[in-house]
């Protein structure tokens, strides 16, 4: 058969066509990637279980939803008297953790510069030797530990573990004991928290209760009943922000200037003579107080230096003076300044002046009976020590790190990176490869939260809650809780140590054993009770029966909780003791002006150390409220705005002394003129989606000298358009 | 047959958020590539939105709202439909069938409201997200319109669960993901028809008021003022 | 005339070609990782019941394929040791090693059924929309009865059950 | 007729179906691959989603609605035209009637074919067909173009048939396709009646058809409660701006072939002259609309609607509003208005800046309203891609694929209309003027 050129090119043109129709019938019948999991599926069955959220200090309780064993969804428990059936943007999303594809599976250990894969045994075995090197030498105070947890038994080993081997510089950054140092620092004890049967006026200092404290679902609850029920709440700060927003009154300020503020306040009821006579005893030293307040805080003086109009401070001054149990507040959030500390505890001799009526302590027979120094953060060392150490002395051996991202959560990041860099051995227990846990020689990785257990107190609500965080899930990978590798390791090194349990879920059920003994509560199945039920509880009658410790276990675990609805509380007065800070001086503020605005950096809500952009759906609703996806943005009222030709939604730049980073201009209307308010959160650059900028790298270095945390607000700016093309929103 | 209305009461309302992140996780929203979002792309059912700002220098506060599908009574989006994807059912809900929608986006142009979104593309999904999808909701295909739909299959459940128990569906078997989750209990979800339920009364209110009411769409989600500071 | 048919055969045989070298389908069509499941021994032999080993079917939406502990409750001794199949079952339940099924009836992703619904509240029949699985004897579904939308509503009318979309499609 | 006669005086007429330049080849290629360059975008975006375009999360329609619109109202050029000016018995119709037909038939296909083009899920066209629902103005849309197209399609074809006819007599290529498509037309007696009579059917008809067309694609819009489409003149208002778009399409075609196919001959100045002042008239309509409906909205001065009324005066759209009423209006007007600038090149000029001026209406009708909506707090803004504008490349090449395909294929003057003028106009014309006339002047009768 002869073939000629055309029937060549039908031939192939045929076999062509023909590989290609069956190919792609090929393709159409083969199973897509994406349809495995419809096509061979499990039982499908599903289930809830309790457990406590670990993403703040807030100690919700949540129900899972489990599909086949695997977590979906997570909700608020109806019954847990915190959060009432709440939840908030973060505990909804914090099961996508679990399944971070970024998560580190196994111990790690860096080889030249890179991470290889190790044993758990090798890697504790060469914690444990380097830390063993250093004890023989007696160097204790070369070792570092930073411990960034919101857990009261994980704070607690690690205050056992630093007393058993005997290392002083032990930092704990966690939201209650950052919020409370300060009154540690002068009272030698803190209060509990505001005691909303009590209190009848909130004077909150730039705290924002039901976005960021600590417990935001338990104050948005107690404040919306606070003002139904008729009593106004005062707000100041330089951002009005949905925390303050549900204030009766708001009081722009800055918020280095708390401090006059608070004494300007303190001068009215001196003044006055309205305050409480206790006060007299409370404060050591009252009268050289009294005289350095009545001196120099006159309100025309604070409005000089404030900014704030006398008359407002008179009216704030009579409000508080009027109230029979006042609540002057404060958290973390008013230490990011240079005055921090000092603020601090200027508010708390305002709230002294009123024998801290408003203000509760839980009786001691609860918590503390249970768990000792529960949250306590005191007499641990502040991160200012390692910072000093580090810069001075350069004598670091080993540095431990749990849970924190102190690096992208720091200003003058550069230094930190060097200065980190030179410190011979780093083991960290971060779940991820972050800003911190890069620079680590050793990584242990802990597990999530959902594989964890643990019991969340939170005092601050002035109930009597413990919440039991249990795993809800089996571990992914081959992680380790960190709470066990301190274990380990306080029987290793700790000659001394009396510790008897032998992990950390002993040690949680021994306090569970101890609730089992007490009694003096109930489980967290209901929380709402008949007046007959309550006068039954409080002689001691109580329905509940266990067999055994361990059938309490269970229903404990099944409850998801226990808790004492009719814990009675303590009145806090303890003694003030400000020697040779009061009289003292603050440090003067430079007030934004014509060209040098000020580059006011906040957090988002919920966000307390940066964390969201792990999670995708956090990362992009991050500037959700204006629209503003991937980017970071900047706020900034109109008035200010337009004298710079900025357009709402146009990109600038803003420039500090560091250098420039680009923004996105967000018109609003209850921005403090002269303010660039830039949000904190976005812009990591090693871990999740690289989103934004982190405005911390842009801060001058400016620290409150006591608790040496950042400054976040005194940072000078300008800001310059870098184009007219807007933005969509 | 009920009637589903929301009542969401600004006074309590803090612009957490909450809802809007629970909206997103419940309904396995989309969540779109830095390239789509800047472009105005990104999917919500439910976002909190600046209406306005209220009083004077110095205490001026924005005025926000969460802002959903209003699910009118005389819903503009329906009739535009030239295949009934989007319709009001018998319970007052406005349901969009995503399987028979042909894209033409009609429906988001009349939309006064502006809450429905569009599949502009079939994203790659990170997978720590798909993993935790609400396997009781269709993800949708690309070319589509979706919308709020009041958590329908919840209602779905619910119903079941209630035939499976041999009882009538009580008001609180049945809210949607945003309302269950505010952590203020800003939200209020039931029956209209039910002149007992906790909706009907707010709707009596004297601090009610709808998105819109010139238009007649009849919203059976409306809001309460904040209280005067 | 015979040019023609010489390019159709051509055709067919490039297309199988074609077909072969791209198809990456799973290559065991059915059952559990080589196991060929039969209904027929297990429903009419044994005269074991749907829900022995669909176990969800009145309490969940999805009935639920059987997992290995499913399978270990009667495999895990030998029931006919003359059964090839058999044997690589036990070998499963041995090993602990989770079976993976393919799944014959879906739904797709955007309706929403529920077999609680139907089975437990409808009180239907299962063979009412699986045929009659009893006589599944071999691997391949020789009686697979296709579920349309129709077959559904064509239902749901007789019964004058509703026909509203959201229904099933949210 | 003397069909036998082969040097025609119409040779001119016939010339481009026989012959075709080096230049049509490469003309055609060029647009060939623009044409199919729009297409492999097109089915990038069926691959991938909607979202390769431009459009957004308030401003859901674009480009495609936005050229739909523009192309069915170029569509009114035609048949509109062609049937009022058959209607009112205007003699220098004759070499224009076909013209416009053909631009009506091109461009129908294309604008009717935008709708599906913007669709999310094309694939489920057919679920209009198999559960549409009446009341919505897309289904109204989708019946009136339907009709439009079949009464216009049959409007080209029936006065097409005796030229067809005279083509198959010639012999030649496509004989078959002609001889299928003559109807076997003789040119007697009766096959010339029926077919007047048929043409006289349907150019009565044909025009409250294309009105419906575009009322009811007004109707999309001003049915909604869009601020700024939510308006009562919105039919009327595109009803005159599509004549207006129709009439500029239709000279710079005329203007076009006349120079490539060497038609001065049959094109003379006086056409254009008429059409110009047509244009000149439709202008003015234009700008009296476009005031009467911005009036209204100023003066109602309503919050929502002065969102979007600021947004194309002074706000983001204004370089393209008064650019639009620039092209439509002032241009138009400066040049055809004055005699010594209405030359054919002025004309020109004057047509491409109303079809430049039609599609910036069209834009400034579609994207402010969406992208202000009544809520304040999502607004957008719309940057098309490159695939919108390949696509809207792809279409006007097709346009003009179309149209060099047709003049291949049938003449593109009705040479048996030329030669009925040249034989009975004058007679007719004459019979008319005496009507008119005072009996005292008649003319006398020209045989």
């Amino acid at each position: 058969m002869e073939i000629n050129r055309r029937d060549f090119v039908k031939l192939i043109g045929t076999a062509v066509a023909g590989i290609a129709v069956g190919g792609g019938a090929a393709a159409i019948m083969k199973i897509p990637k994406s349809l495995e999991h419809v096509l061979f599926s499990g039982p499908k069955k599903e289930t809830w279980k309790l457990t406590a959220c670990g993403r703040c200090p807030g100690g919700c309780s949540l129900r899972v939803r489990l599909i086949d064993k695997f977590p979906i969804q997570a909700f608020g428990n109806p019954l847990s008297p915190i959060n009432d059936g709440g939840i908030c943007s973060m505990g909804l999303t914090s099961i996508s953790d679990l399944y971070h594809p970024s998560r580190i599976t196994g111990p790690l250990k860096k080889v030249n510069g890179k991470f290889v894969s190790i044993s758990y045994n090798e890697a504790y075995n060469i914690l444990s030797e380097n830390l063993k090197n250093v004890i023989k030498e007696n160097r204790q105070d070369d070792i570092f530990i930073i411990a960034q947890t919101d857990s009261a038994v994980r704070t607690d080993l690690f205050n056992k573990f630093s007393k058993a081997a005997g290392i002083k510089n032990l930092i704990i950054d966690n939201y209650e004991g950052n919020s409370l140092n300060p009154y540690y620092d002068a009272a030698g004890d803190a209060p509990g928290f505001i005691d909303f049967e009590k209190c009848d006026y909130i004077l909150n200092f730039g705290s924002r209760l039901s976005e960021m404290s600590q417990s935001p679902l338990y104050f948005s609850r107690s404040l919306i009943d606070f003002r139904e029920k008729g009593y106004k709440i005062t707000a100041a700060g330089s951002k009005l922000t949905g925390g303050i927003f549900k204030s009766d009154e708001w009081v722009r300020i800055q918020p280095a200037q708390f401090g006059e503020l608070a004494l300007g306040i303190a001068y009215v009821l001196l003044k006055d003579e309205q305050y409480d006579k206790n006060a007299e005893k409370l404060i050591t030293g009252f009268d050289s107080i009294k005289k350095y307040i009545l001196d120099n805080y006159y309100p025309d003086n604070v409005e000089k230096s404030t900014g704030v109009p006398s008359e407002t401070i008179v009216q704030i001054g009579r409000k508080f003076e009027k109230a029979k149990a006042p609540a002057a507040y404060f958290d973390e959030t008013i230490l990011y300044s240079s005055n921090g500390t000092l603020n601090a505890q200027a508010i708390i001799i305002l709230n002294a002046l009123k024998s801290f009526k408003g203000f509760g302590k839980v009786k001691d027979s609860f918590y503390s009976s249970i768990i000792n120094n529960a949250n306590a953060a005191s007499g641990n060392a502040a991160f200012n020590t390692f910072k000093n150490t580090i810069a001075n002395k350069n004598s670091i051996k080993v540095l431990m790190i749990s849970g924190s991202n102190f690096i992208f959560n720091n200003t003058d990041q550069e230094k930190l990176k060097k200065e980190i860099s030179s410190i011979p051995f780093i083991v960290s227990f971060s779940s991820f490869i972050d800003e911190t846990s890069t620079y680590a020689n050793l990584i242990i990785p802990d597990h999530n939260d959902l594989e964890k257990l643990d019991l969340n107190f939170n005092e601050s609500t002035g109930k009597s809650v413990i919440t039991v965080q249990q795993p809800v899930v089996d571990p992914f990978y081959k992680t380790t809780d960190t709470g066990d590798v301190i274990i380990s390791l306080m029987k290793d090194l700790g000659a001394k140590s009396d510790f008897p349990y032998t992990g950390v879920a002993d040690y949680v059920k021994s306090i569970a054993k101890k609730l089992y003994d007490n009694r003096t509560g109930t489980l967290m199945t209901e929380n709402k009770f008949t007046e007959i039920e309550k006068g039954l509880r409080k002689i001691g009658w109580t329905s509940d029966q266990y067999s055994s410790f361990d059938d309490f276990w269970d229903s404990l675990l099944e409850a998801g909780g226990w808790w004492n609805p009719f814990g009675d509380k303590d009145a806090f007065a303890p003694k003030i003791n400000l020697a040779g800070k009061f009289p003292g001086k603050f440090e003067t503020i430079e007030m934004p002006s014509k060209n040098k605005l000020t580059l006011n950096i906040f957090m988002k809500n919920l966000d307390y150390r940066g964390s969201m952009s792990l999670n995708p759906v956090l990362v992009e609703q991050f500037g959700h409220l204006w629209s503003v996806f991937y980017l970071t943005w900047v706020e900034i009222n109109p008035e200010t705005a337009r004298r710079f030709s900025l357009d709402d939604r146009s990109s600038a730049f803003i420039k500090t002394s560091k250098g420039k980073f680009p923004v996105v201009v967000v018109y609003n209307s209850s921005v403090l003129a002269g303010n660039l308010d830039v949000p904190f959160g976005l812009g990591h650059d090693i871990l999740g989606d690289k989103a934004g900028i982190n405005p911390l790298m842009f801060t001058e270095n400016i620290f409150d000298k006591v608790s040496g945390k950042p400054s976040l607000t005194e940072t000078k700016a300008e800001i310059v358009s870098s184009s007219s093309r807007s933005i969509n929103g | 047959m009920a009637k589903y209305g929301m009542a969401i009461d600004l006074n309590k309302c803090n612009q957490c958020g909450a809802c809007v992140t629970a909206c997103k996780v419940e309904n396995n929203l989309q969540i779109v590539s830095k390239e789509s979002a800047a472009k105005g792309r990104v999917m919500q059912w439910m976002r909190l939105t600046n209406l306005s700002y209220e009083g004077n220098d110095p205490d001026v506060r924005p005025v926000t709202i969460p802002s959903l599908c209003v699910q009118c009574d005389d819903p503009p989006c329906t009739k535009v439909c030239p295949v009934r994807a989007t319709y009001k059912r018998d319970d007052g809900i406005v349901a969009q069938i995503y399987p028979q929608c042909i894209g033409c986006r009609y429906c988001m142009a009349n939309c006064p409201y502006n809450v429905k979104v569009f599949n502009w593309f079939k994203e790659d999904q990170p997978v720590e997200y798909e993993k935790c999808y609400n396997k009781d909701v269709a993800v949708r295909m690309k070319g589509v319109v979706e919308k709020c739909t009041f958590c329908i299959h919840r209602l779905q459940k619910a119903k079941e669960q209630a035939a499976a128990e041999h009882r009538k569906l009580n008001e609180e078997d049945y809210i949607p993901a945003c309302a269950q989750v505010c952590p203020s209990h800003a939200f209020t979800f039931g029956d209209l028809d039910d002149p007992n339920s906790a909706v009907s009364k707010l709707k009596r209110d004297y601090r009610k008021f709808v998105l819109q009411e010139e238009l007649g769409t009849l919203p059976k989600v409306f809001y309460l003022n904040a209280k005067s500071m | 005339m015979k040019r023609k048919s010489g390019f159709i055969i051509l055709f067919i045989i490039c297309a199988a070609a074609g077909f072969y070298l791209f198809n990456s389908a799973p290559k065991q069509s059915t059952g559990t990782g080589g196991v060929t499941f039969s209904h027929y021994v297990h429903t009419k032999q044994h005269n074991i019941k749907c829900k022995t080993c669909h176990q969800n079917v009145e309490t969940e939406e999805r009935a639920g394929i059987p997992t290995i502990e499913t399978c270990s409750l009667c495999h895990s001794e030998i029931i006919n040791p003359n059964s090839a199949e058999e044997k690589k079952i036990t070998e499963y339940v041995t090993n602990n090693k989770p079976l993976l099924w393919l799944n014959y009836y879906t739904v797709p992703d955007y309706v929403y059924f529920s077999h609680r619904r139907h089975v437990k509240i409808g009180k239907l029949d299962c063979a009412l929309c699986h045929g009659d699985m009893t006589e599944q004897k071999s691997k391949e579904l020789n009686n697979y009865k296709p579920i349309l939308m129709a077959t559904c509503f064509d239902c749901h009318k007789q019964r004058n059950i509703t026909t509203d979309c959201g229904n099933c499609h949210h | 007729m003397n069909n036998s006669q082969m040097v025609d005086e119409d040779e001119v007429l016939f010339k481009p179906i026989y012959h075709s330049g080096k230049g049509f080849y490469i003309l055609a290629a060029a647009l060939l691959t623009v044409f199919l360059f729009g297409v492999i975008m097109y089915v990038r975006q069926l691959v991938y989603g909607l979202g390769v375009t431009g459009m957004n999360q308030p401003v859901t329609w674009g480009f495609y609605i936005i050229s739909f619109v523009f192309f069915i109202g170029i569509s009114h050029a035609g048949t509109l035209i062609s049937a009022i000016l058959r209607l009112s018995k205007a003699e220098w119709r004759r070499p224009i009637t076909r013209m416009a037909e053909v631009i009506t038939g091109i461009v129908l296909v294309i604008g009717g074919l935008h709708p599906i083009i913007d669709l999310g899920r094309p694939d489920r066209i057919m679920h209009i067909f198999e559960r549409g629902r009446l009341q919505s103005p897309l289904l109204w849309d989708m019946t009136s173009i339907t009709a439009y197209f079949t009464a216009s399609t049959i409007y080209l074809y029936l006065p097409l048939i005796p030229d067809i006819a005279l083509l198959r007599d010639r012999g030649g290529r496509f004989n078959k396709l002609y001889t299928i498509l003559s109807w076997g037309y003789q040119g007697t007696e009766k096959q010339k009646h029926v077919l007047e009579k048929a043409i006289s059917i349907l150019m009565v008809m044909v025009i409250p058809i294309a009105i419906s067309v575009h009322t009811v694609i007004s109707w999309i819009f001003s049915m909604t409660l869009q601020p700024g489409w939510h308006s009562t003149i919105f039919g009327p208002y595109f009803v005159v701006g599509a004549i207006f778009s129709g009439i500029a399409a239709l000279i710079i075609v005329m203007i076009v072939f006349r120079k490539a196919y060497h038609f001065e001959d049959y094109l003379k100045d006086i056409h254009f002259n008429y059409l110009g002042t047509l244009l000149l008239v439709m202008s003015l309509l234009w700008f009296y609309f476009t005031f009467a409906e911005y009036l209204t909205t100023f003066y109602g001065h309503e919050p929502v609607e002065m969102r979007v009324f600021l947004y194309k005066f002074i706000g983001g759209y204004a370089p393209w509003f008064w650019l639009m009423v620039v092209c439509n209006f002032l241009i138009p007007l400066i040049i055809l208005s004055n005699s010594k600038t209405k030359t054919i090149t002025g004309i020109l000029v004057a047509s491409i800046s109303v079809s430049v001026g039609m599609w910036l209406e069209r834009l400034i009708i579609v994207v402010p309203s969406l992208a202000n909506p009544r809520l304040p707090f999502q607004t957008g803004i719309y940057i098309p891609s490159l695939t919108e504008f390949s696509i809207f490349a792809a279409a006007a090449s097709a346009f003009i694929l179309g149209f060099m395909a047709f003049s291949k294929v049938f003449p593109l003057i009705s040479i048996w209309e030329i030669k009925e003028g040249r034989e009975e106009s004058v007679r007719l014309v004459s019979d008319r003027l005496n009507q008119y006339l005072p009996s005292k002047g008649h003319i006398k009768k020209i045989v």
